[in-house]
């Protein structure tokens, strides 16, 4: 029932989910979970006009969990090499024992 | 000599204006480090509603409109557009410590239109009752699209070439595509489509008509806070770029009001009109254009254009470029 | 013949009321990818402003109304929405490839009644000077109630029955305080109730009324870009959920108006008030509907319900059924 | 004898008006667990728009007035602050079971001033034709500031005290600017400055004023659902506050009514006037006053004093407080 | 001070959010964390008839530390065996050590 | 380029969030991740007077990576000495490997 597993954590400008989400599913994830974020580090990056006067999220926290290691470095790399030279992001994973899933 | 103090006239009037109030009340606030704020969902909401109502006015008046008198006026909001990304490539982009992309992309920025400086335009001018081709907002995308469009492409053909490798090309038909999607052109052209097509006056006139320039004051107090925000991104970046944002606006406005003028003598095109080319050329994107620009040029730092639009270009466009071209048309149009 | 033709007019004048306008603009700009967006919490708001609207109204009219007069019609409200559950149950919930709960919590939604489609039909009513009775809008829970729990309690009669066991019994109270309890009739109550008991005149004339359209058109946008965002979990589903959504509505509305009709000749009930119960029957709800569906047959998949209600027949509803009814009244009260 | 029957007849009126409709509306729906819900940006923004419209009108206005006689009524607005501070610190905060520095909070809060219940008597008075001098409602900041100032003081020489060490000293200027800072406080002086300094009277006719009383019945509708909310954590708190947030309002009115009256007899200060201060006296603050009062007396715990308040305070000075004071001034003021 | 403690997030639909609180409050935990999430599964049911084009977040994500392990145990049997049979969600758990917190 | 880190995380009253941030950039950090938050503990104070009735989310949960485990261990003891005496909050930290990151 237990099943290891690896959940891979990106936090990236939101400009960039639709593309991302793109990377996750090709890369054959069986789910993931967005939740709104903002945030600073060294790039800092604005990713659009929005207001940051008003309380915008400007970032997105992406979480895939996946029980196949090398995908959580593929999807890393991707992204990665696809967009972290011109946006802003960092990614990291660790791991995690899932109880319940309805792709188990 | 008149001119002058005629213009100064009229911009201490203007100050008295509330657009311009709540734009400076907004800095204002910010910079005092007020806590207020205008929650994301309602500046969505109005920006929806400002273009919106702009469309739906152009959709239900260009029924009446010959269609034939705006091919000049929109043709030369295309050569516009145009005119203010090469200029800004070949001024602002080979400037030393200016990044030639970045310079582009905001070039490109500059020479888009913002939905909110122009509805600025039309609330100042509906009050002093100056009046202009129903038509005349719907030159938005004809200005808009074209700076974007061009900005993108030229960006990109200079990483390319710099690269060496002369590979990829760049589509032009998906950065159209992505313009015309952002909200802000997708509102102005669903109200012009209403407006042709259905018979909104109702709505129109218990709505979005009344709701007009009390929405329009919010906004400009969110631009004012935000203008102070910005403030500091554009102060990490070149101060070519401030020198920009400040000048920009009212170079291209007059440009813009050489080309309406040209306009109004051959084809009888409006001084109102004239001065609302003049407003969407001196205008810069503030909510489509960032997002386009950023996937467009991913690797111009957003920092400097946006800096110099929020910071700047639009608080310049609003509080001196509006008064200076009404003012500017009322003296040259006044002997014509 | 006549009446066709009759109704063709009307449709296509139809077709140019800004009501439809916006939602076939919303599904266009959905299907062009438009990033425009109205943000949740407007949404949410606009619900409540015209639930609250039409409920003050009510309020503030029943009290010079004889309420006797209402018997009839909540009676047939009542009927009607056991009618359409019923009908579902033993046509779309008896078809191969539908999961029978799930034929019938689409039944009990489609029994159920959409605040929006009731603000549309009151808007293009008082647009056409068809008149109501003040307390119409109030049969609303009359017939979302009943529907929602007759679905509830068969399918769990159902589920029960298919398990072998007869053990836990459905509860009904609990069904209807969660009914009454969504925000949806929680406003039109509310408002109900304000508009009886205290003096809202003032605010109602300066507030609620004349936003109501206003309001209303933006929904109508909303609801136009979630139909189109629904039609591909429509596709998940079986065909037959499609027929459904397309054909339910109007045959509920014109049962609903046989009912009226008889109310028309023992009671008086006015050919606008048949027009709007048919529109109560027609519609399907859209916001305390489908919470109130999952929780209570958790094991029906709401793709299926909420997709052939949203995706189909709160378009069809509003396109078709409204126009049809007014048609109809037309034609059978002028005889009259 | 009479002025309690002429009460009891104005209070059963009261009842009627949609303000307290409202409020009572949403407590109701509170308590019988409805999923109805006013997104919280809808909520900011409507603060965000009646403060405003209080400040841009008393802007307008204060052009034509004669400030010099504000400088009494603004002393005594500062008094009552000041007053009800230390009353609340020689009763309320020395009560067995009532910890001293949350008492003190408490005794802050309710020195404080809230722009809803400020709203709510002025269109209450207007309804009834009671008029009041423009500068009126610029009381506000006079009396809230202090109140909060002195608070935060007094509890931290208390807490210092105890501990022992004569070392801190408070710091008053920060207080002040961050009461300054709050969002409320911030609205309603950008909106004085704005109609002191601009001419927003187009934007205050056709936005502000006519959207004033509908905006202020939906957030009395989130009042009320909030005093349900949180007679829980009033419950949890020692039983002294809920004596005080149900007493307190009513003691400060009338204390306010009497300075108010000796102003209106040495310089004349309108009989609306009177009624305005003494509701600023009543009301206790929901919006800026709770986190300044949480970062100003961090241990105090904010459950008591925003229970107090919220559950008890607001409805009681609304509810009772607003008919009182009116009543009171009608009857005082008639023979004057 | 340092304390090992397992972190048990439940990601769900958000409809469910009250009667999940509720299993945790019966389990005896200390407490819990929401934030607001959306995202894709292998269920993926829609919760509600709440536009989808607006950018609502139609799932919520849990999180309860716990000192006592066999609680995540117990609190995931009964949240997955209680709802997920018919509504979308995920359970998984990992070590945290808990640096500060009212309960320790 | 994978790097050993640890993730520490505060969840905490959002009325402290500027005041938090000023710590963690006081301590060093490369940068930090907010999201909101709502939830319940064993202290529970309300922070503010904004409404419970609508969906406020009056928590922040702010995550700090960083390479250097003394720091984590910094900040923690630092916020929670300056503001947990009176405020509601939780921090507690793990190990992550970070795949990506502009500060590496
Ligand atoms: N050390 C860090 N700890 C937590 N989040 C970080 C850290 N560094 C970066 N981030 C997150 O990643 C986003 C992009 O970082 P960067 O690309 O370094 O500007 C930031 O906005 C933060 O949300
Ligand atoms: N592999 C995954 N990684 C991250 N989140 C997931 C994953 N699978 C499911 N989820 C989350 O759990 C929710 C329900 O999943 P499901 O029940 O599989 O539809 C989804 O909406 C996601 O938010
Ligand atoms: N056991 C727990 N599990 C998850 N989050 C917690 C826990 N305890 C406290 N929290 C979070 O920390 C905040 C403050 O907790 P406290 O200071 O105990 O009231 C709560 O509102 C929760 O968001
Ligand atoms: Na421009
Ligand atoms: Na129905
Ligand atoms: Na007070």
């Amino acid at each position: 029932m237990i099943r290891q597993a690896i959940k891979l954590t990106i936090v990236t400008e939101r400009l960039l989910l639709k593309e991302i989400i793109r990377v996750i599913e090709a890369a054959g994830a069986s789910g993931y979970t967005v939740t709104p974020a903002s945030g600073k580090g060294s790039k800092n990056l604005r990713s659009s006009g929005d207001p940051m006067v008003s309380d915008t999220y400007a970032n997105v926290r992406i979480e895939v969990i996946t029980t196949e290691p090398e995908m959580s470095e593929r999807i890393a790399n991707e992204i990665g090499e696809k967009f972290f030279e011109n946006f802003s992001g960092i990614i990291y994973r660790d791991q995690v024992e899932v109880l319940r899933a309805h792709w188990l | 000599m008149e001119f002058i103090l005629d213009f100064l006239t009229r911009f201490a009037t203007q100050l008295q204006s509330p657009t311009l109030g709540f734009l400076i009340g907004g800095a204002v606030l910010a910079a005092l480090g007020s806590r207020l704020e205008v929650p994301d969902a309602i500046y969505k909401f109005i920006v929806f509603m400002l273009l919106m109502k702009i469309g739906l006015k152009g959709g239900m008046k260009i029924r009446e409109a010959d269609l034939g008198d705006m091919l000049l006026p929109a043709l030369f909001a295309v050569l516009i557009g145009v005119i203010i990304v090469l200029l800004g490539r070949y001024t602002l982009a080979i400037l030393p410590k200016i990044r030639t992309e970045e310079g582009i992309a905001t070039a490109g920025l500059f020479g888009a239109v913002s939905g909110s400086t122009l509805a600025a335009a039309m609330a100042v001018m509906d009050a002093e009752g100056l009046t202009y081709e129903a038509w005349a907002p719907a030159l938005y995308p004809f200005m808009d699209i074209p700076a974007l469009v061009l900005a993108i492409v030229m960006a990109n053909v200079y990483l390319t070439k710099r690269k060496g490798d002369a590979g990829t090309r760049v589509k032009i038909w998906p950065i159209v595509t992505d313009s015309l999607r952002g909200s802000a052109l997708s509102a102005l052209l669903l109200g012009i489509a209403l407006g042709l097509l259905t018979r909104p006056d109702f709505v129109y006139d218990s709505f979005y008509e009344p709701l007009f320039r009390g929405l329009l004051s919010v906004l400009m107090l969110v631009m004012g806070m935000e203008a102070y925000a910005r403030v500091n991104e554009l102060r990490k970046v070149a101060h070519w770029y401030a020198v920009y944002g400040a000048v920009a606006p009212l170079v291209h406005g007059l440009i813009a009001f050489g080309l309406g003028y040209i306009a109004h003598v051959t084809t009888g095109f409006s001084p109102g009109g004239v001065v609302l080319l003049s407003v969407l050329a001196a205008s810069s994107s503030d909510i489509s254009g960032p997002p386009t620009l950023r996937a467009g040029i991913p690797s111009a730092n957003p920092s400097a254009y946006i800096g110099a639009s929020t910071a700047l270009g639009t608080p310049v466009a609003i509080a001196i470029g509006i008064p200076l071209f009404i003012g500017l048309a009322q003296v040259v149009f006044a002997s014509a």
